[in-house]
């Protein structure tokens, strides 16, 4: 068997493993490591099958970006208080099972229709020689003659990004500063009106005598030479 | 608000532990319930921490970096040095009080004397005043390059720390020369200093005085307009001059929100009101401005230590006032004459008896205020001895001003307020 | 704040000069200074004693009315006594027979550049109302006082132990009666050798 | 390019890669020498002459140390997630050129492992892996400082990719390729400026991409002043408070490794690898500039941990998202522009 083949079952055979790892894991933080464990085997594969480009595509994107913020919001997470995946609910189950299958059923009949009419694509070993390497292919392919839904993908991404701040800003103004005012501290005295962020401070005038001097950056110091001088008026609660 | 339930503890004559109440039972407000049903990040810091300068313990509630309780806990370093004040000779109390501000020891020295000798009624000789001054505005300077070089290092300028404790060791330098110790000096004496001025002292201060303002324009340089230090600093832990005196505010962070209060103009002690300096007030009373303020202070120090040198240099007048029955006899005699020594020793075992009375001096610590409350009952023991350190009072803003902040302005704010946990806990 | 004192006109006619200038403040005579004649005019009964000491002049007040003194010195305006500097406590067990405890507090006046000292007897048992509501800086300080004398301050909103652990059982230190190693016996360490005294190879002395 | 047999290769790598760990030592020596000349201190003295032992010294000790797993720790990732930022680190080393095909032994060798055709691409790549280390050891640690110092990384890291990858692209296009040989051999090329002729190097007609590349290769190594996941003042050590013994020189390893390989890539990104005066004759040369190319750029980052301050961790997501990424788009647009209009394709 050439060197080739036994590789790539190797590493097809951890991508199945780990994948099915990822269903099964208990805890989320396991199923995320594993679902790179995973990531990581079919870049190889794509690697072996001379597509570089995509291997490190799909590791930069999938595994370095997306996956990492999965993982972000996975370890703030208490995986006691996620729901139950493992015990009850058959009919979710099932249909889960079902649509899994489906899927697989419809990858395979690709395949194998692709197999038995031997039909090839444009992008053939030779086509792709001649333009000058996997990578150059792809560019050309996207820019060229799919530039229209290349665009209208990344419209889509950036809508979704706006979308998300849109979603997380009202969060964070409303409740999150209706919390931080809400919070009382043990070593508060009287917790709620005190808590909001300070305002600004009494107005502070320089009274004849002292002289204002700059130092630092954008700031004054008042230098005082006289103890009866009080640049500040007022001072104390209420 | 709700009402306390604490019980106060038992009376009258001694009890043993298995018979008393239990006291310090927590007053926890309904409020503080909250805190537990919400998902809250409760983050301990310390007593072991790297930047909370010594043993404070803070407990924050986090929602993500941003901080929405904060609860500073103290009293890990706490020695009971009033307790110990209150079981000790007039004379003996005097070096506990270097323990508790460790790094500017001869300011506690001179609140304790000053408060002692208020009550004994006597007064130290001038060049004994400029001598004090000198030493405190040094050990003035040396904390607040203390505090400068690991505020610095909390906020990441890893170099400011080494650059500041190298300027402290050469003011560490004359406080060995003078005294003989370089930490827990025990510098002041009631009445002046015992001990006779060394030759080399004042060009040793002069060398230092040229030295310095070149090496703190090097701080200037690396920090005053460094813009990661100018975003870690301007408009955080903003304290509005209202609150400032509100919380009872005193030093650097009642100045750097603008209040002119400086007990060495306000209320003169030694020579301060023969010297020209000025006090620095800020404008915004954020970090920025308390970080300006002390610089700036360091510089008024150098002014003043100029004057005093130049004061006290052709002096030679006494530094003791053995004139007064409750300072220590010379040590002059002792060797020789048996009254001399028979003086001294009766003075060093019995003591001193001030009248029954009460006096309260401060000093202008360089963290604020240091106030010493003493009170006598007529023996040779304090009845009450209080130390009123800066920093204790200082502190307790903290939790205010943590709200609302960021986890990596703590370590700011900890370090604006300048604490040092033995003068904290006493 | 000079034309404060000189835009006041006199209130009261015997006395030519002005009632507010600070040399009163520091007069020998102690009922002439301005908080203690302001207080007695305006409390009456509540000051019970006035003190003068090395220039130091400490007033004496009922206890259960020692938050209104401290608001009215607070917010007069003319005394303006707006900082809290200190309070504390003293043990007044071995000098008279009750109140046992003094609360003090050291006020200082930014406006006049004076300090005063209030005091309030407490006995043992007996809580005094919190000055917190008047300073924010009392919280920390009351506390202190709590864990130290054991006299509790009715209104603090955060009544707890603060240098010394949540779970102290042994009373109040500063009290006069607690003695100065405590009421426990504690293991003493170092007393006994851990190491036999046999002479070291390298020193020739004890270990 | 030539085919080499497989065993020269691994030859080569081994090489590699014990030149990278004892330059990882020896890294640790250098900045602590600066830091120490920097601080108007000397540094270590005392193991071995001028304190040149001390890196093996202190790689003795912490193997030597016990290795405490935290009882709360989730044992199998604890285990695991150091290795990862080891791994990952010394993996990058692996598309970087140090010099063309030389003869030497009587035959043609490849001064380079191997020479992807997407190499400066995988250098980015398994960067991003080794974040996976930092957030998983963080979390495996069950420790509330670590778990911030996770936080903080997935973060940073995640932005600052962003910033690293797109401030590439502009050296992407000048090179026509994503090959580091190809565009190691790019910047061989002469360029005539009038009367000066220059080596092509793409500092000069990239300096915004340069900058913005330091800076996010510093945040990316999570060094100072970027720091923020070890940062050790606020969360006491960060991601790694609670690992010990040679668990933790696993990630100091990793740490020093990637700041040597970020350095060798900075170089032969932008500053022609190793390209220099007599390079082309004599191959053992270039590996001296590159070397020393990659030393500047070591002692750029130690000169920056003495000098600034720490960033907070909104000031350092603000700097990445609001100002430095409108500006590496700003210079891909330019330089596309100038890329276009210099082929007569724009007008």
């Amino acid at each position: 068997m050439p060197w080739e083949v036994i590789i790539f079952y190797l590493i097809a055979g951890v991508a199945i493993l780990s994948a099915g790892g990822v269903v099964a894991a208990r805890n989320p933080v396991h199923s995320a490591v594993l679902l790179m464990v995973c990531f990581i085997q079919i870049a190889a594969v794509f690697v072996m099958l001379g597509a570089e480009f995509l291997a490190v595509i799909q590791i930069i994107v999938y595994t370095g970006a997306i996956l990492v913020l999965l993982l972000f919001v996975l370890m703030l997470v208490d995986p006691e208080d996620l729901p139950e995946f493992h015990t009850g609910r058959p009919v979710q189950r099932a249909i889960g099972a079902l649509l899994g299958l489906i899927l697989l059923l419809e990858v395979a009949a690709a395949v194998v229709t692709r197999t038995i009419t031997g039909r090839q694509g444009s992008a053939t070993l030779e086509n792709i020689e001649a333009v000058g390497g996997n990578t150059e292919a792809l560019g050309r392919q996207i820019y060229t003659e799919h530039l229209l839904a290349f665009e209208i993908v990344s419209m889509v991404l950036t809508i979704g990004i706006l979308g998300a701040i849109v979603l997380a800003m009202p969060e964070r103004l409303g409740v999150s500063g209706y919390r931080r005012r809400d919070t009382i501290s043990l070593g508060h005295p009287r917790g709620t009106d005190l808590a909001l962020p300070a305002t600004a401070g009494a107005p502070i005038r320089a009274t004849a005598g002292s002289k204002p001097e700059p130092a630092g950056i954008g700031r004054t110091l008042v230098m005082a030479g006289d103890p009866d001088e009080q640049p500040v008026v007022g001072g104390g609660r209420r | 608000m709700s009402s306390t339930v604490a019980q106060p503890g038992t009376d009258g004559m001694p009890v043993f532990a298995e018979d008393m109440p239990p006291t310090g039972t927590y007053t926890i407000s309904d409020e503080v319930a909250i805190n537990e049903s919400e998902r809250l990040l409760t983050l301990n810091m310390g007593p072991q921490h790297p930047s909370t300068h010594g043993v404070l313990r803070v407990v924050l509630k986090l929602e993500g970096e941003v901080i929405l309780d904060c609860d500073p806990i103290i009293g890990y370093l706490h020695r009971g040095v009033e307790k110990l004040g209150e079981s000790h000779r007039y004379a003996q109390v005097v070096p506990w009080t270097d323990r508790t501000d460790y790094v500017a020891a001869p300011m506690n020295n001179l609140g304790c004397v000053m408060a002692f000798e208020k009550l004994c009624g006597v007064e130290s000789p001038e060049r004994a005043q400029y001598w004090r001054v000198i030493m405190s505005e040094l050990s003035r300077i040396a904390s607040h390059l203390v505090w400068l070089g690991t505020h610095a290092l909390d906020i990441g300028a890893l170099s400011m720390s080494l650059y500041c404790f190298r300027e402290r060791e050469l003011i560490l330098d004359v406080f060995e020369a003078f005294c003989g110790a370089r930490l827990t000096t025990n510098m002041m004496e009631i009445g002046g200093f015992s001990r006779p001025i060394p030759d080399g002292l004042i060009p040793q201060i002069r060398e230092f005085l040229r030295v310095f303002p070149d090496r703190q324009k090097e701080y200037d340089d690396l920090l005053t307009a460094n813009p990661i230090w100018l975003a870690r600093t301007k408009d955080v832990g903003v304290i509005p001059a209202e609150t400032a005196i509100d919380y009872s505010l005193t030093g650097a962070c009642l100045r750097g929100s603008g209040v002119n209060y400086d007990i060495r103009k306000a209320m003169p002690y030694l020579v301060y009101d023969r010297l020209e300096f000025d006090v620095p007030l800020g404008t915004k009373g954020d970090v920025y401005d308390r970080y300006l303020v002390r610089m700036e202070e360091m510089r008024q120090a150098i002014r003043i230590i100029t004057q005093c040198v130049d004061a006290v240099e052709r002096m030679d007048t006494p530094l003791m006032a053995y004139e007064s029955e409750y300072v220590i006899p010379p040590h002059k005699g002792t060797m020789t004459t048996a009254e001399d020594m028979q003086r001294h020793f009766v003075w060093v075992i019995k003591g001193i008896s001030p009248p029954v009375g009460e006096a309260y001096a401060a000093v202008e610590h360089p963290k604020g205020e240091n106030g010493y409350y003493v009170v006598s009952d007529g023996s040779s023991i304090p009845y009450r001895f209080r130390v009123r350190s800066p920093d204790f009072v200082n502190l307790g803003v903290l939790s205010h001003l943590a709200k609302g902040a960021m986890l990596a302005d703590v370590v700011a704010l900890i370090g604006t307020i300048d604490i040092v946990l033995g003068s904290v806990d006493r | 704040m000079t034309d404060d004192l000189t835009t006041e006109s006199p209130v009261q006619e015997e006395t030519p000069r002005d009632p507010w200038a600070r040399e009163l403040f520091f007069a020998d005579d102690v009922e002439q200074h301005p908080a203690v004649r302001e207080l007695r005019e305006q409390f009456g009964e509540v000051v019970v004693d006035v003190v003068r000491f090395r220039d130091e002049t400490t007033i004496h007040v009922r206890p259960e009315y020692l938050r209104q003194v401290s608001d009215y010195l607070r917010t007069h305006e003319q005394l303006s006594f707006k900082m809290l500097i200190d309070l504390t406590a003293l043990d007044m067990l071995r000098l008279r027979t009750a109140p046992r405890f003094d609360v003090v507090l050291q006020l200082y006046s930014i406006k006049n550049r004076v300090r005063l000292r209030l005091k309030a007897g407490v006995d043992d048992g007996q809580s005094v109302p919190s000055v917190v509501p008047v300073w924010n800086g009392a919280n920390w300080l009351e506390r202190e006082a709590y864990d130290m004398f054991g006299i509790v301050f009715e209104g603090h909103p955060n009544l707890r132990r603060m240098l010394l652990p949540d779970d102290w059982d042994e009373g109040f230190p500063l009290r006069k009666d607690y003695p100065l190693r405590g009421w426990k016996e504690y293991p003493s360490y170092n007393t006994e050798r851990t190491v036999s005294r046999t002479r070291t190879r390298w020193t020739g002395r004890g270990a | 390019m030539n085919d080499q047999p497989l065993w020269l290769t691994f030859i080569f790598a081994f090489l590699i890669m014990n030149v990278l760990l004892i330059g990882m030592a020896y890294m640790t020596y250098f900045e602590r020498k600066m830091l120490g000349a920097m601080q108007d201190r000397m540094g270590p003295t005392r193991t071995g002459p001028k304190g040149l032992l001390q890196p093996i010294a202190d790689g003795i000790k912490l193997l030597g140390k016990e290795d405490l797993i935290p009882r709360a720790a989730d044992k199998w990732v604890f285990f695991f997630a150091p290795l990862i930022v080891f791994v990952t680190a010394i993996v990058g080393a692996a598309v970087i050129p140090f010099g063309g095909t030389i003869n030497a032994f009587g035959r043609d060798l490849n001064l380079y492992i191997t020479d992807l055709n997407v190499g400066a691409l995988f250098v980015l790549a398994f960067s991003s892996i080794g974040v996976y280390g930092i957030i998983l050891g963080a979390w495996a640690s069950s420790n509330r400082y670590s778990l911030l110092g996770g936080l903080r990384a997935a973060a940073q890291v995640v932005s600052y990719e962003i910033i690293l990858g797109l401030s590439l692209v502009g050296v992407f296009m000048l090179a026509g390729s994503l090959s580091l040989r190809d565009i190691m051999l790019e910047q061989q090329t002469n360029l005539e400026l009038g009367p000066l002729t220059v080596k092509n190097w793409f500092i000069l007609s990239q300096p915004l991409a340069f900058i913005l590349f330091m800076i996010a290769a510093v945040a990316e190594t999570n060094r100072a002043p970027f720091d923020l996941p070890e940062a050790e003042s606020e969360l006491v050590s960060g991601f790694h408070t609670e690992y010990s013994a040679f668990r933790f020189s696993f990630y100091f390893l990793g740490e020093y490794i990637s700041m040597i390989v970020v350095s060798l890539f900075a170089a032969t990104l932008f500053l022609g690898g190793p390209s220099g005066p007599g390079s082309s004759d004599h191959w053992y040369l270039g590996i001296l500039y590159i070397l020393i190319k990659a030393i500047v750029f070591l002692f750029f980052y130690i000169w920056l941990r003495a000098t600034l301050p720490r960033f907070r961790y909104d000031q350092l997501m603000g700097l990445a998202w609001k100002v430095l990424l409108p500006l590496v788009i700003l210079n891909i647009v330019v330089t596309a522009a100038i890329r276009l209009a210099s082929d007569g394709l724009l007008f």
